[in-house]
């Protein structure tokens, strides 16, 4: 175990503790890179790809971070994917449908999200379904909802002044016009930090790995763990909200067919981050990092024109790898 | 008792099928006759499609519309269908038998040439394109990328086709268009080979704030229309999604009038761009 | 006392274990230690909670691998590689923490991978399999259907299992590591039975606890370990005070008994006519300020069942439980600890530990309220000061206070689901078997400190089945019998005979 | 808990003595058959629509037989529906590309399903990688090797005689012209019986319930915890690999793009049928009971013309509502 007294660095803090068994995850990360750097140099390595890089992080990544939350208390989230585009298309239905104000549709759209992961939590603490089922239901519900809501068409916010600056604008770029990186990316880090602060400094983090540990022992406690499963459900749907306004954003418009398979990416991201399935472990750092493995993975395949069929081929067997690597790693010190 | 008419599509969400839909619909009111329309989720769940068209048959219809994402998986029950004396009327794509009584189609292959011409008449016969397709396995999907392929292949020997990935939504439609242009900075043109893969292919070049790229599309939709309009989008083709459906459902009740039906109702397909977009027979067939 | 003489020296050592070292994360647990076994002897290891007893044995089992050293059976080096290996060499083990498969039924957890097969080994015997398991829970006069599933017994029958899937091995070498934590007195006679009867077969065993007084009647010799080094071989009949100095390395004082008068003060807990099913039936008692009430009775008699009901973790038929004489709701224990219960499990592995959280979040857990900056924000300088003062208090033994909870000894970890209730400071403590795997020294500890809690006013329940410590601590004592309280005495008046009689007392 | 000694039926035994709870578990599947027949009479109780919901169960019903296994040990398995659907594609290699005999081909395509099902269990037990994700990097991978070895083209049986009938040919209804079963159905229930034979009568069940119920207790008993999962997770490969040939022989055809989703509905099937995720807990008779509560639902919504995106927002509702009323059974006993 590494030492907190010896390294109290902010990184370390952040993660948990466990910087050093995190900063070590990177490697998975370095090594694509430099793989893809080396075979595709003056593809790869480019201002424009790295921002696309960023860019293509954002939505799953914002997800994986909701995702890490309900996978530390030992649960599974499978409708966070279908609950983004919900919440996109609720977004449409606020401020295109209703003509409300942007920043008022934005607190109701992530409050759909923030009621929707209730609703999981609710099912999940009082009707006593474990999760993946409750979850899978809400998956299949939420995507019929937004289908009638939609009537499966696309909503399109193109009237909605402003709206595709969330993602695409770039605040930093107009300040530092060498660092052109979407609002989206900021977004994502800004999620991620205060994911890592919820997670490792408040009462709620504190609870999410109790549960994953031992739920019993929490419950005897005195606990209300009921209470507290419907707060981080909550919580989570909230994040997915965000991702949701992000997707809508770049997009500029809600589709309501889209989303679906997303959760596998997500939930993959948050494990080759180095949080266990079964509960009580995990950083929202590593849960970043393996966003960007995947979505270095998939770039860098797609740089090289590698053919679809074989991309697929990779991407399991470097997910498998990532994994294992990983293991190696925390158990030689 | 009321004449019912399912239709088994290959899809529900696209909306290109919802347009198939709203013309069946539309047909229906006009003959009076009660219409159902669904498909399933991807256009890979042939099994799932199977299983629609079987619960279809069970609600003992007058005729059936089927759009088969694989003729012969389906031909045990069409041939049950025949038995029981229901006539089915092939949509969208068609069916290796003899057993529908008519197919209302576009032809994908030609409507994907004539992309290709397209595509070769802006970037000026030569030069690399790409091809953002919408899957591996679907007949659209087949027919419109080799319809492209080799129609440039045997027209064009001067236009390279350097890369041909497949999006499935739009997001991820945009990363590939992106990914397109690191890896092959001379790229000219992309070819989307349905509306999310054009609308990705422009959201992909729009944020990676090139231009000079010759997009041509598939299929309508707001989102294209508008990149068309502002000049993202070279054009499109449109099949008659509103048309397939009307006819549709017209040929099954003509059939169940006893009328005779040619083997095959071409429904069209156009090129359309900013210039023509309003034009009257064109807009008929465009759809938001 | 046993009158059996120590094997004589001429015997060759059954395993002998020199200068083995191992090393965790931040903890050297084995420093060159020595150890050796003869046939026919029961070896005791001593030593204070996290000396290394268990990791010693752990190596011996296959669990562990050893870093350096050496060890040897029947004089020849081996390299003790899985659990299955140690199987092999006939070396068989009794785990401090249980490991059952809680979903199997005891037979089939006994004979996990010696099923015996019918139809030439394609389909397993399940009847040959009851058929066997009930043999050995004859031979141990234990009643127990060998088809009840093992998640539905108590702690208690748990260890029984465990010890019968250790016998049914035959084993050469039986380590056993603190088997009779769970049990009570009559369960411990019959596993000494057995004990013996092994002893005379010729098997060698390791038996490690933390009870003098079994160690001397069972015992043949003592090793004594002290934070991972060997300190010394004796024979069992070394006077136990000169053992327990070498343990600890100094000399400890017995808590003594002194019963205040609390007849005058406020009935702080007060249970009425409790009813749950056949296990509680028409339970009443009450606990005042400053009280300790011990329960006493056998296995099964349903004291933890009415802790539990007490607590809110189990629905109640009927009944009513008044603090400061306020009926409270109990719904859950989250409505005890708000009325100012609390309640230490005698299941830490399942009930009482977050096993993958670190010491101070479990010592911080059901207090948790209190360690919050505007009630969101952790307060990990007070948190972090809070542990300290706990870990110093019950000298918990751990590399860090960030150390993971799993890793630290059985004892430790006790030591660890004690300290969180201390913190959350209750004024009604219900302790269900406190000091199940605590070391001499520390045991005496935790007694001061109940009666310290006691001198503070609060009110102190005390379940457990060691009757001296009953004896020792309780101002009174209730004694249970199949679910029905049978008698109450008071603690100065009770003898372990007066309390095994009403244990036992049918009606 | 139901006393095995004093009800020691068949049923009993082959369920593993939960006989009373999965008679009970029936409750919403006859809850929904009586629903529709009463709604639909005309539609849904005919002949024609049962055979073909017993038809549209075979698949999902073989491969909930095969997650079953996994799930009872606490693993998960992603890559049933694509796994399946790599079996198919072999079995066409095998008896179309290379003419081999059909009995060769079944035996060499079920062959490839365990040998799949092998690389699974050898990426968990050798390369410490957790279920989930050995499970996904193998559905990633062989869907891409399905997509490669056909060149994203169906291979046709046409030209293998009686391949077709493996699934849709009937032998009952050659006997029972009144019992037109087809073949695909009974192969579904046999592979039930010898799975529920498996499960409750053999080594490789008892250490499959052994390994869900606490596998550190399983390695302290000497058992080797490794081999056994690769042998389970190699029977599971095998039985997806029946399942492939059903479909192959249903569609007449190996349609390499088809399968992925399946997976959760194996999943949902299972826990509907009383199987718990967190392992130790599990029957097949549950397992075919969950996966005809699918099937019925979904031909029911069907029959009664309900709108699509109602019929996923009312299948969402039902699967929570499925577990939780078999929650409500199993607490009154
Ligand atoms: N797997 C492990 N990882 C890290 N530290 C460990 C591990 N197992 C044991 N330790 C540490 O090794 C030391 C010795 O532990 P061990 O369990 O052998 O003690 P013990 O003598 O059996 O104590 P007790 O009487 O409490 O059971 C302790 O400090 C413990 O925290
Ligand atoms: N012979 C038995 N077989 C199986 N279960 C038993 C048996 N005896 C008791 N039990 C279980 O134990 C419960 C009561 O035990 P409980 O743990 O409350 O007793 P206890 O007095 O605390 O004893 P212990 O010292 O074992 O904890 C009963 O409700 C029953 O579930
Ligand atoms: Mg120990
Ligand atoms: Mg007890």
């Amino acid at each position: 175990m590494t030492d907190k007294n010896t390294a109290p660095s902010w990184l370390a803090r952040l993660s948990g503790g466990q910087a050093k068994q995190k900063l070590l995850a990177f490697g998975s990360l370095i090594a694509l890179i430099v793989v893809f750097s080396v075979l595709k140099p003056d593809a790869f390595m480019t201002q424009d790809n790295l921002i696309g890089i960023l860019q293509s992080t954002t939505v799953i990544g914002v997800l994986a971070i909701a995702s890490t939350f309900i996978i530390i208390t030992s649960g599974i989230d499978l409708s966070v994917g279908v609950l983004m585009t919900f919440c996109a298309v609720m977004a449409g239905v606020f401020m295109v449908n209703l003509g409300l104000p942007m920043p008022l549709g934005i607190v109701l759209a992530i409050g759909m999200g923030a009621l929707s992961g209730c609703v999981s939590g609710l099912a999940i603490t009082k009707l006593k379904v474990p999760p993946f089922i409750a979850t899978l239901g809400m998956m299949m519900l939420l995507k019929g909802l937004s289908l009638l809501i939609t009537q499966t068409r696309p909503i399109y916010f193109s009237d909605v002044e402003g709206f595709d600056q969330i993602s695409l604008g770039s605040l930093l770029g107009d300040l530092i016009p060498a660092l052109p990186i979407p609002n989206g990316v900021l977004i994502m880090f800004l999620v991620a930090v205060v994911g890592a602060v919820v997670l490792n400094k408040t009462a709620l983090g504190r609870y999410t790995f109790a549960l994953g540990s031992n739920e019993e022992a929490v419950r005897l406690s005195g606990v209300n763990v009921d209470r507290w499963k419907v707060i981080i459900y909550t919580f989570s749907g909230g994040i997915c909200g965000i991702a949701g306004l992000l997707i809508a954003s770049r997009l500029n418009s809600a589709q309501p067919a889209l989303g679906q398979g997303y959760e596998l990416d997500a939930i993959a991201a948050v494990v080759i981050g180095g949080t266990s399935l079964s509960g009580g472990v995990g950083t929202i750092l590593g849960t970043i990092i393996g966003a960007f493995i995947m979505s270095v993975l998939i770039n860098g395949l797609r740089i090289m024109s590698v053919a679809q069929e074989w991309q697929m081929v990779l991407t399991g067997l470097i997910i498998i790898l990532a994994v294992y690597t990983d293991n190696l790693r925390r158990n030689k010190p | 008792q009321e004449v019912y008419i399912p239709l088994v599509s290959k899809g529900f969400q696209h909306q290109f099928w919802q347009a198939v839909k709203q013309g069946a619909d539309q047909a229906a009111k006009e003959y009076k006759v009660k219409v159902t329309f669904e498909g399933p989720e991807t256009e890979q769940q042939v099994d799932k499609q199977i299983d629609m068209l079987s619960a279809a048959m069970a609600k003992k219809p007058a005729a059936i519309g089927f759009a088969a994402l694989d003729s012969k998986a389906a031909i045990p029950l069409l041939k049950k269908a025949q038995a029981a004396k229901i006539p089915v009327i092939a949509f969208d794509s068609g069916v290796d038998s003899d057993i529908p009584v008519t197919t209302a189609t576009t032809n994908n292959v030609a409507a994907a040439a004539l992309a290709a011409d397209k595509m070769a008449e802006k970037i000026g016969g030569e030069g690399e394109v790409a091809v953002i397709a919408h899957d591996q396995t679907s007949r659209t999907g087949v027919d419109r990328r080799d319809g492209f392929l080799n129609q440039i292949k045997a027209k064009y020997p001067k236009i390279k086709v350097v890369d041909v990935q497949y999006g499935g939504d739009q997001l991820k439609s945009a990363e590939i268009a992106k990914a397109l242009l690191q890896a092959h900075p001379k790229l000219k043109g992309i070819f989307g080979t349905n509306e999310p893969g054009a609308i990705g292919a422009g959201k992909g070049i729009k944020e990676a704030k090139k231009s000079g790229i010759v997009i041509i599309g598939f299929d309508s939709g707001k989102a294209q229309k508008d990149m068309i309009n502002d000049g993202t989008i070279a054009g499109a083709i449109t099949q008659n999604p509103v048309g397939i459906g009307y006819k549709t459902v017209e040929a099954a009740v003509k059939t169940l009038k006893g009328e005779k039906l040619p083997k095959i109702i071409d429904t069209g397909f156009y090129y359309y761009d900013k210039s023509n977009m309003n034009d009257p027979k064109v807009a008929a067939v465009l759809y938001d | 006392m046993d009158p059996t003489s120590p094997p004589g020296r001429s015997v060759a050592p059954l395993i002998s274990v020199q200068n083995l070292s191992k090393s965790f994360p931040g903890v050297k647990a084995l420093d060159r230690v020595q150890f050796d076994l003869r046939p026919g002897e029961v070896h005791a290891l001593m030593g204070e909670n996290g000396a290394g007893k268990s990791t010693l044995m752990k190596i011996l089992a296959g669990v562990y691998r050893k870093d350096s050293g050496e060890v040897l059976l029947d004089g020849q080096p081996v390299e003790i590689e899985s659990p299955a290996h140690a199987q092999s060499l006939a070396i068989g083990i009794i785990h401090q923490e249980l490991h059952l498969m809680g979903h199997l039924t005891a037979a089939q957890n006994i004979f996990l991978g010696r099923e015996p097969r019918k139809l030439g080994g394609l389909l397993l015997d399940d009847e040959q399999l009851n058929r066997d398991a009930q043999v050995l829970f004859d031979r141990m006069n234990l009643a127990l259907a060998p088809t009840t599933v093992v998640g539905q017994l108590t702690v208690a029958r748990q260890q029984m299992v465990e010890i019968a899937k250790a016998l049914s091995h035959k084993s050469r070498v039986l380590i056993m590591d603190e088997p009779t934590a769970a049990l009570n007195n009559a369960e411990i006679e019959e596993l000494f039975r057995i004990i013996r009867q092994l002893r005379s077969e010729g098997v060698g065993i390791v038996y490690i606890s933390h009870k003098m007084d079994e160690i001397q009647r069972i015992a043949d010799r003592i090793t004594v370990m002290r934070d991972g080094t060997y300190v010394a071989t004796v024979p069992a009949t070394t006077p136990m005070a000169e053992v327990i100095a070498m343990m600890v390395g100094r000399t400890l004082d017995q808590a003594d008994k002194h019963i205040p008068d609390t007849s005058a003060s406020e009935v702080l807990l007060d249970v009425r006519g409790l009813n749950r099913g056949r296990a509680i039936r028409d339970v009443s008692f009450t606990v005042r300020r400053g009280e300790i009430l011990g329960f006493a009775g056998l296995m099964g008699a349903g004291r933890t069942e009415v802790a539990r009901a007490v607590f809110g973790a189990d629905p109640i038929d009927s009944g009513e439980v008044r603090v400061r004489g306020e009926p409270i709701r109990l719904r859950s224990p989250q409505d005890a600890v708000r009325a100012g219960i609390g309640y230490l499990s005698e299941d830490r592995k399942h009930f009482g530990l977050a096993t993958g959280m670190d010491v101070e979040s479990n010592i911080t857990l059901p207090s948790l309220r209190r360690w919050l900056r505007w009630g969101v924000f952790l307060n990990q300088p007070a948190i972090r000061a809070i542990g300290q003062q706990m870990v110093a208090k019950l000298r918990i033994k751990t590399p860090s206070l960030t150390q993971t909870a799993r890793l630290l000894s059985g004892g430790n970890q006790q030591k660890v689901v004690i300290a969180k209730w201390l913190v959350q400071d209750c004024e009604v403590l219900i302790f269900d078997e406190p000091t199940r795997g605590i070391d001499v020294g520390a045991k005496s500890e935790i007694y001061k400190l109940l009666n310290e809690l006691a001198a503070q006013g609060r009110a102190i329940v005390v379940i457990s089945s060691e009757l001296p410590e009953v004896l020792l601590l309780s101002h009174r004592i209730v004694v249970m019998c199949e679910g029905c309280i049978t008698g109450e005495v008071p603690g100065d008046a009770a003898t372990q005979e007066s309390l095994m009689a009403l244990a036992t007392r049918r009606d």
